[in-house]
């Protein structure tokens, strides 16, 4: 039993006018294991903690019950107390009858009775509670950020300069992303790569930053501060240390039937390529797929061009162990194929693309080095039609529920830079809102309608044909109220944009949670949206929703400061109010842990001692660093084995068994 | 049934020749026609093993202690319904399928000797299958009755040939005999549901009154594989030897539906052991209705390694309030 | 077992009954939600005692049997909002569970106006207090629980 | 039995609820030149149970049904069934033009056929 | 010999429960116990036995012993009242009827259960004859005669009419009090039954039951036997074949918090679980092979050593029909005592 000492606080006349305070500490100083009990005008004040310190010395007190303000208030503060008193900190209840007493009743015996309820209700699971000790593991002061566009790079940046070391791997064999594909960005249309190729000079030149590019994550392990990740480096068959990027393999190659990915497939490239001229890291990359020598053996050009000798052929691929204090996710995301809207004849007219093949057409580095020509004929068109909203805010089966977010506005740049390079060519948006929440951003969809001329329709095209040497479009025209058959030469569609295909893998083995359209879920929609609800694991850019540049750089450097402020710590304390699980009763039926939303609880093998049997048995091991400690756990193991520290089944039913009493 | 019985043991021969398994969980006869017993044997003893219309009981749950141990493989034989607290037993990782040799076999239906009794025959020395019915003798004559009659409560709604787990079939299920399906399996709950709160009230009380708390129910759960059990273990809270009274009675037999709801394939051998015939599998069959009506269609163990009615969930999940606004 | 009963005293009932109510409230939302009814002086009924946990899903069965069986006439469990919870998914489940459970005491013939399941956010102290003088007054009407106690802990 | 809103969307099962208003069904429509209403009014009108125009236009039996809209609307409102089922509502109504027994004597007339009184009852009181 | 038609019975019962407690066999939801009577009762005199055995009237399931008073820090002790009032219990069968003098055998040595104590000191049992026994009937075999139990009174039903013979000074006594219901009868009814009964106990499939084995062979030989493993192999570890049992004898001693309290009570308790005896620090028998030989063994060898070669057991044949299993003290004897048969 306890020698527990009850305090007993006036809050001035917050509590004092209502309750009896001096008639609650006397009834409460009767009850079994409670040696000390009085009352003080502010258990808070300095004179009230050390009220509360030397009674703990005087009556070697073994557990305190304050009966005060909500423990949201002040229990963080009490705990300071006892513990500068000797007493661990977590022996320790509050009785809150301010809020939920004092501040409620107005009838003094009533509410009087109430807080001796309410107080012999917490010393009931005072006399049940243990000592606990926060947990302190050591953080291993580096980072990975999984996704090299402007949001891993800014992630990456930003944790380097607080002076932690960042690894960021990238699938494809340069940084960058899509922001280096796009030609301008909104609302100021500078030029993307004038602002995101030095973004990635800087990452590549930061000595704290380690690029693995053409690399995926394969798998990781451990919880917060203490990640281990296996990184599977890709085979690119040319030496990376040794390539100098001169590009003389790129015009040798005989295979040259190769879609270029980074121009969205609308020209073609070698099979040993470089990305694009800016690529980081500026060196070639073999695709083993379109490689004469590696299909057959035979040729073996490249090799023969190389000044540098950096050609390998015979490159493995390669697994690197590395360890991690955090992680965040930046996979990014993927514009939709539109190629289930037979409507808008993608699949079947080269003059219908998505924005983003319409980025690269419109782009300086583009197949067409910046000159809007239609794909199909190379001419000007006169007129282009723009579809909002292809694949977004559906409810059908191909159809995205969310909004993509950034189509309305690089749509308005579209068109905008269209008019603004051939006033003759006409433009047509059609739209079923134009939504332009953000700074300057309606200014900027105003200036495409008012100052370029821009024509919005609200309504949407029904369906788009073949016409003759053009595409007849079919639309309605809601606030006209008739329906539209234009002519047109090439479509733009404002797909969907969607989840990296990468992300569901990688939620997977961080257990990070996602959403039902595999965008990763924040640990709180409103008050920690960078954070991933697995501690450890943050969310940088459009892997967690769809947003534009400038937000995703905000969310970007939200990311590193989280990160920052884990990795600069030397050891991570931890709620030590979790569950943990008694072996000897543990089924090992693994209920807790298909619940469990972090991942905390894991399986093994373990010697066990019951009922005088020793024997082997698969139990439930919960890791203490990852366990947050709610409880799902404990009400879904049948055998009781499962437990929660702090509230413990059987504090829950001492304080369910004083209140009834 | 005996064409049956020889293809088993010709079978169970061949595993062991083959040096596949080296000892057999089956049934062996009793002192009377129907009180089987379920053992284990050895290469020496297989031939006294007995499958016949009283094999009831079900013996998955004895292969979390049971397949432990051996050089070999256990073999089970595993009756259709059986398999599916196989299946979910796997699911649990309380038994290891490597261990485990199950071989598939069919079923035509189960008698219970209480069904017997309580029609009023005593006195029993033997029975025979006689067609569709059943020829008792009895210290007191002969007497007869329908086997569809006296079928176990889970044969009655019995899920079918189809065996959903096992490394083997005896015969293949299509070629199968079948149960025919004698009742609806909520038939008993929608009655329940119809009554009064306070006829539901009483009539639960009569029966769970009833309840000795000799843990029968519970002992033969292939669900309830605890090491130690809630109420057996004193530092609960809840722990008891016994009900001391109707609040006792009640609360363990909530908490024990509850600690297999969705996990519960519905075997019925919690009633099939009562000995005060409390009808128990209708708080399981409870739970199902609610689970199939709230969360969709589920039959735990009709597949290994799915997650359950509650570990899981959906956003648009039902409210508790519904059981205040339905009916 | 009525053999025993000679020793089971049963007490008499004395006047106006004030029935018993056990809130369980999840430290986020609920607990909070509660203390925002009392900065905000909403009044609700002192027979209502509340039991903070740190997540609705921390709820055991067990836990409000007891609560039952040692003599309350009500329990109420409240949480965050779904899609809100402090742990994510904690009231996915606590709501399933609940919603068996209910059931199942329903299906027992207990009165099942004696247990609920509310959302309260942290924000909403007017929805606590308003939620809280409603469930009283349910209980007050229901009057005593008779079906779900121990007779044993009113010695 | 009267035309509602309720009645129409019991019949065609849809909810108009769902539309986003983009107007899609209107823009893929091959017979919205004949139209009066338009598929997407068609959805606003039933919504807003302003049923009495549309019951009165001859728009209701320009609708092809071939579904177009059906299959492209992104909400699953499904336009071509509100149509259909405002169809099927008139039809029903038809049933109301007959006359009622009671109306009967009031009218009778010791010369008017037998035949005249049934046909009646199938047709009048329009 | 006195008689009673059947017809007229319920006011016989009505006369005893006016100025005792009664006990007799009554339905409930289908199953037939012991039950204290009260008018309009489905009694079932018929019912061949009870699932419970009549112990219960003695020995009940549970009971409280004493309580303690908390208030604050204050605690104060009351024992519970034994029972001070003569009862009733009608019905009961010659293997139960046997029981009680096991029973007495443990509660009644030097020191006696005073509760037990009691309630056999107030206690008038009124046996019930048997005439159609069922195929688990093996009582015989323990020398009882299950046609004329050895208690108070004995009662027949033969034919609608209910024959009452008084054996005891206490049955006497109780005959005395309800004399005015009671007409007097030759005892042609009753002989005549028994002698049919008798014919039918010879024909019991389990009527010879060899038993020799256990009281000839050492005690630690029997134990030794390896069949315990293969026998007990399917033990479920339920306390079925124990609550059922009439010679089953122990308990539990447990303390309930009632908040306010300790209510102190026993229960039965089964050497069949694994939180048998715990009191100690864990059970002695950790595997469920050395719980069942334990069971088996107590009433097979452990009683007769103790008690004057009284096996613990009396045939009622209760375990036979309520073992999930299937598995009883008859297999267990055969298979180890068989080669002696």
């Amino acid at each position: 039993m306890q020698k527990i000492g009850v305090f007993v606080c006036w809050c001035g006349s917050n509590i004092a006018a209502t309750v009896d305070v001096a008639a609650v500490a006397e009834a409460l100083g009767k009850q079994p294991g409670v040696v000390y009990a009085t009352d003080y005008q502010y258990m808070c004040s300095a004179s009230g903690q050390n009220l509360i310190k030397d009674a703990i010395r005087d009556y070697g007190l073994t557990g305190v019950v304050i009966c005060a303000c909500s423990p949201r208030m002040h229990e963080a503060t009490f705990r300071k107390t006892i513990s500068s008193a000797g007493l661990n900190p977590y022996m320790l209840e509050i009785a809150n009858i301010r809020e939920q007493c004092s501040w409620i009743h107005k009838d003094r015996e009533e509410a009087t009775k109430k807080a001796i309820t309410m107080g012999t209700a917490a010393i009931a699971k005072v006399q049940l509670n243990t000592p606990l000790t926060q947990m302190k593991s050591p953080v291993t002061k580096r980072a990975l950020v999984i996704g090299g566009g402007i949001a891993g790079m800014q992630t990456a940046l930003d944790i380097a300069d607080a002076g932690f070391e960042v690894d960021i791997v990238e699938k494809k064999p340069t940084i960058g992303g899509k922001m280096a594909q796009l030609d301008k960005t909104f609302p100021t249309l500078d030029c993307s790569s004038c602002i995101v190729t030095p973004k990635m000079v800087d990452t590549a030149a930061n000595e704290k930053i380690t690029i693995f590019s053409y690399a995926e994550v394969e798998n990781v392990t451990g919880f917060i501060g203490n990640f281990k990740a296996t990184i599977k480096q890709k085979p690119r068959y040319v030496d990376a240390e040794k390539c100098t990027g001169c590009g003389l393999c790129t015009t040798k190659c005989p295979s040259k039937k190769s879609l270029n990915e980074f121009n969205m497939g609308l020209n073609t490239r070698t099979a040993i390529y470089i990305p694009f001229a800016q690529a980081v890291p500026l060196v070639a990359t073999i695709d083993p797929d379109a490689c004469i020598k590696l299909k057959t053996g035979k040729c073996g050009l490249c090799e023969k061009v190389c000044e540098a000798g950096a050609i390998d052929y015979a490159q493995k691929e390669e697994l690197i162990e590395r360890e991690y204090g955090a992680v965040v996710v930046a996979t990014g995301y993927n514009q939709i194929k539109p190629v289930q809207y037979e409507e808008y004849l993608y699949n079947q007219s080269r003059d219908v693309v998505t924005s983003l093949e319409f980025e690269r057409l419109m782009s300086a580095s583009g197949p067409t080095a910046g000159h809007l020509q239609c794909p199909s004929t190379g001419k000007l068109p006169r007129h282009i039609v723009f579809i909002q909203c292809v694949g977004s805010r559906g409810t059908a089966c191909r159809e995205k529920p969310y909004c993509s977010k950034v189509c309305c506005m690089y749509t308005a740049k579209h068109a905008m830079l269209v008019k603004d390079h051939y006033p003759e060519v006409e433009c047509t948006v059609f739209y079923i809102d134009v939504r332009t929440p953000g700074k300057n951003f309606d200014e900027f969809y105003r200036r495409a309608v008012e100052q370029y001329g821009v024509h919005y329709i609200k309504g949407m095209v029904g369906k788009v044909e073949q016409g003759d040497g053009c595409l007849k479009v079919q639309a309605s025209d809601l606030l006209d109220n008739r329906q539209l058959h234009l002519e047109a030469d090439m479509v733009v569609l404002a797909a969907a944009i969607e989840p990296d295909p990468s992300a569901r893998k990688i939620g997977t083995m961080l257990t990070a949670s996602m959403d039902t359209n595999d965008f990763f879920s924040e640990a709180h929609a409103k008050l920690r949206p960078v954070e991933s609800p697995t501690a450890g694991v943050f969310l940088s850019g459009m892997c967690q929703g769809p947003k534009d540049i400038p937000e995703t750089v905000s969310q970007a450097s939200a990311a590193a400061s989280k990160v920052i402020g884990v990795l600069s710590k030397d050891f991570l304390l931890s709620n030590p109010c979790i569950a943990h699980s008694d072996p000897t009763l543990c089924n090992g039926c693994s209920q807790c842990q298909n619940v469990c939303a972090y991942g905390a609880i894991s399986y093994e093998d373990q010697m066990v001692v019951d009922k005088g049997v020793r024997e082997t048995r698969r139990v439930a091991v919960v890791n203490e660093a990852i366990c947050q400690g709610c409880g799902a756990c404990t009400v879904t193991c049948p055998s009781g084995a499962m437990d929660l520290k702090g509230f413990a089944s059987n504090q829950i039913m001492a304080e369910v068994d004083a209140i009834c009493n | 049934m005996r064409d049956i019985r020889e293809k088993l043991l010709k079978k169970i021969h061949e595993l062991f020749d083959a040096g596949v398994v080296d000892r057999v969980v089956g049934w062996k006869a009793g002192e009377f026609c129907y009180d089987v017993t379920p053992a284990l044997f050895n290469a020496g003893n297989i031939d006294e093993i007995l499958y016949d219309a009283f094999c009831g009981p079900n013996q998955s749950k004895f292969l979390v202690k049971g397949a432990e141990g051996g050089e070999k493989k256990i073999l089970a034989l595993l009756k259709p319904c059986d398999t599916y607290s196989y299946n979910q037993l796997i699911t649990e990782h309380r038994i290891d399928p490597e261990k485990i040799y199950a071989l598939g076999i069919p079923c035509t239906g189960m008698v219970d000797i209480n069904k017997i009794r309580a029609l009023g025959i005593s006195g029993i020395l033997g029975i025979e299958e006689d067609g569709e019915n059943l020829k008792i003798e009895t210290l007191y004559g002969t007497e007869s009755c329908k086997k569809a009659d006296v079928l176990l409560e889970r044969c009655l709604v019995c899920k079918g040939k189809n065996h959903v787990a096992g490394d083997e079939l005896l015969i293949p299920d299509e070629e199968a005999p079948e149960v025919p399906k004698c009742a609806e399996r909520m038939t008993e709950v929608e009655k329940l549901e119809a009554m009064s709160p306070e006829e539901r009230f009483n009539w639960w009380r009569s029966q769970l009154s009833k309840c000795i708390r000799c843990n029968a129910c519970r002992n033969a759960c292939p669900a309830c594989t605890c090491r130690t059990c809630v109420f057996d273990n004193p530092s609960s809270g809840v722990s008891a030897k016994v009900n001391t009274n109707d609040f006792e009675e009640n609360m363990f037999h909530i908490i024990r539906a509850f600690h297999v709801a969705g996990r519960c394939t519905d075997c019925g051998e919690c009633s099939r052991v009562c000995p005060q015939n409390i009808p128990l599998h209708l708080l399981n069959r409870k739970f199902i209705k609610d689970i199939d009506e709230f969360y969709g269609e589920y039959q735990a163990g009709a597949e290994p390694n799915v997650r359950g009615p509650l570990i899981s969930y959906t956003e648009q999940d039902v409210e508790p309030s519904i059981v205040m606004t339905r009916g | 077992m009525q053999l025993n009963d000679t020793n089971q005293a049963v007490p008499a009932e004395s006047g106006a009954y004030k029935p018993l109510i056990v809130a369980f409230c999840c430290n986020w939302c609920s607990y909070a939600g509660a203390d925002t009814a009392g900065s905000s002086r909403l009044s609700y009924p002192s027979n209502i005692k509340i039991i903070r946990v740190p997540c609705s899903c921390r709820v055991n069965p067990l836990f409000i049997l007891r609560a039952f069986q040692r003599g309350a006439d009500g329990v109420i469990l409240c949480g965050c909002h779904p899609g809100d919870c402090h742990y994510t998914t904690g009231n996915y489940y606590a709501r399933r569970r609940m919603t068996l459970l209910f059931s199942m005491l329903d299906y027992l013939g207990i009165e099942r106006e004696r247990t609920r399941v509310e959302w309260i956010s942290a924000a909403e102290g007017a929805k606590f207090a308003a939620t809280m003088n409603e469930f009283a007054e349910t209980i007050n009407r229901l009057g005593k629980n008779r079906k779900l106690r121990d007779l044993r802990c009113e010695i | 039995m009267a035309i509602d809103r309720e009645m129409i969307l019991q019949i065609s099962g849809v909810n108009p609820k769902l539309c986003m208003k983009c107007g899609k069904c209107s823009g893929t429509c091959p017979a919205y030149d004949g139209m009066e209403y338009h598929p997407h009014q068609f959805v606003s009108m039933v919504e807003n149970a302003n049923l009495e125009p549309l019951l009165a236009s001859e728009s209701l039996y320009t609708c092809l049904s071939c579904m177009a809209c059906i299959q492209r609307c992104p909400r699953q409102v499904e336009p071509a069934k509100l149509i259909e089922a405002v169809r099927l509502a008139v039809i029903r109504q038809q049933g109301c033009d007959h006359l009622l027994p009671d109306e009967l004597p009031a009218l009778l007339d010791p010369e008017l056929p037998q035949q005249a009184i049934v046909t009646a009852f199938r047709k009048y009181k329009k | 010999m006195l008689k009673i038609a059947l017809a007229g019975i319920d006011r016989l019962f009505a006369a005893i429960a006016a100025s005792k407690k009664l006990y007799l066999p009554i339905e409930n939801a289908g199953e037939v116990e012991f039950s204290e009577y009260s008018e309009g009762a489905k009694v079932r005199l018929d019912a061949l036995q009870t699932v419970k055995s009549a112990k219960d009237a003695f020995f009940p399931f549970t009971e409280n012993m004493m309580q303690f008073h908390t208030d604050g820090k204050n605690i104060s002790v009351e024992a519970a009242k034994r029972v001070d009032e003569d009862f009733v219990v009608f019905g009961v069968r010659a293997c139960d009827a046997r029981s009680f003098s096991i029973l007495d055998k443990v509660f009644l040595a030097d020191p006696p259960d005073s509760f037990y104590a009691a309630r056999r000191a107030h206690g008038i049992i009124v046996g019930l004859a048997c005439h159609r026994p069922e195929e688990t009937c093996f009582c015989t075999n323990f020398g009882i005669d299950p046609t004329k139990p050895e208690t108070d009174v004995t009662a027949w039903i033969e034919d609608g009419v209910l024959y009452w013979e008084a054996q005891t000074e206490k049955g006497k006594a109780l005959t005395e009090e309800i004399s005015a219901f009671l007409e007097a009868s030759d005892e042609k009814a009753v002989e005549e039954q028994r002698e049919r009964t008798k014919k039918i106990l010879e024909r019991l499939p389990l009527a010879n039951l060899d038993l020799s084995y256990f009281k000839t062979h050492p005690e630690l030989e029997i134990f030794k036997r390896p069949e315990w493993k293969e026998l007990s192999s399917h033990c479920l570890g339920c306390g079925t074949c124990t609550f059922v049992c009439p010679t089953c004898q122990c308990y539990d001693i447990r303390d309930y918090n009632t908040g306010h309290g300790i209510v102190r009570y026993r229960c039965w308790d089964s050497c069949m679980y694994s939180d048998f005896t715990l009191m100690a620090a864990v059970n002695s028998r950790k595997s469920q092979v050395e719980r069942f030989r334990q069971r088996f063994m107590h009433k097979l060898v452990y009683n007769p050593i103790n008690h004057e070669g009284e096996f613990g057991c009396v045939g009622c044949g209760r375990c036979l029909r309520k073992c999930p299993i299937s598995m009883n003290i008859v297999k267990v004897a055969k298979t180890l005592g068989g080669e002696q048969a």
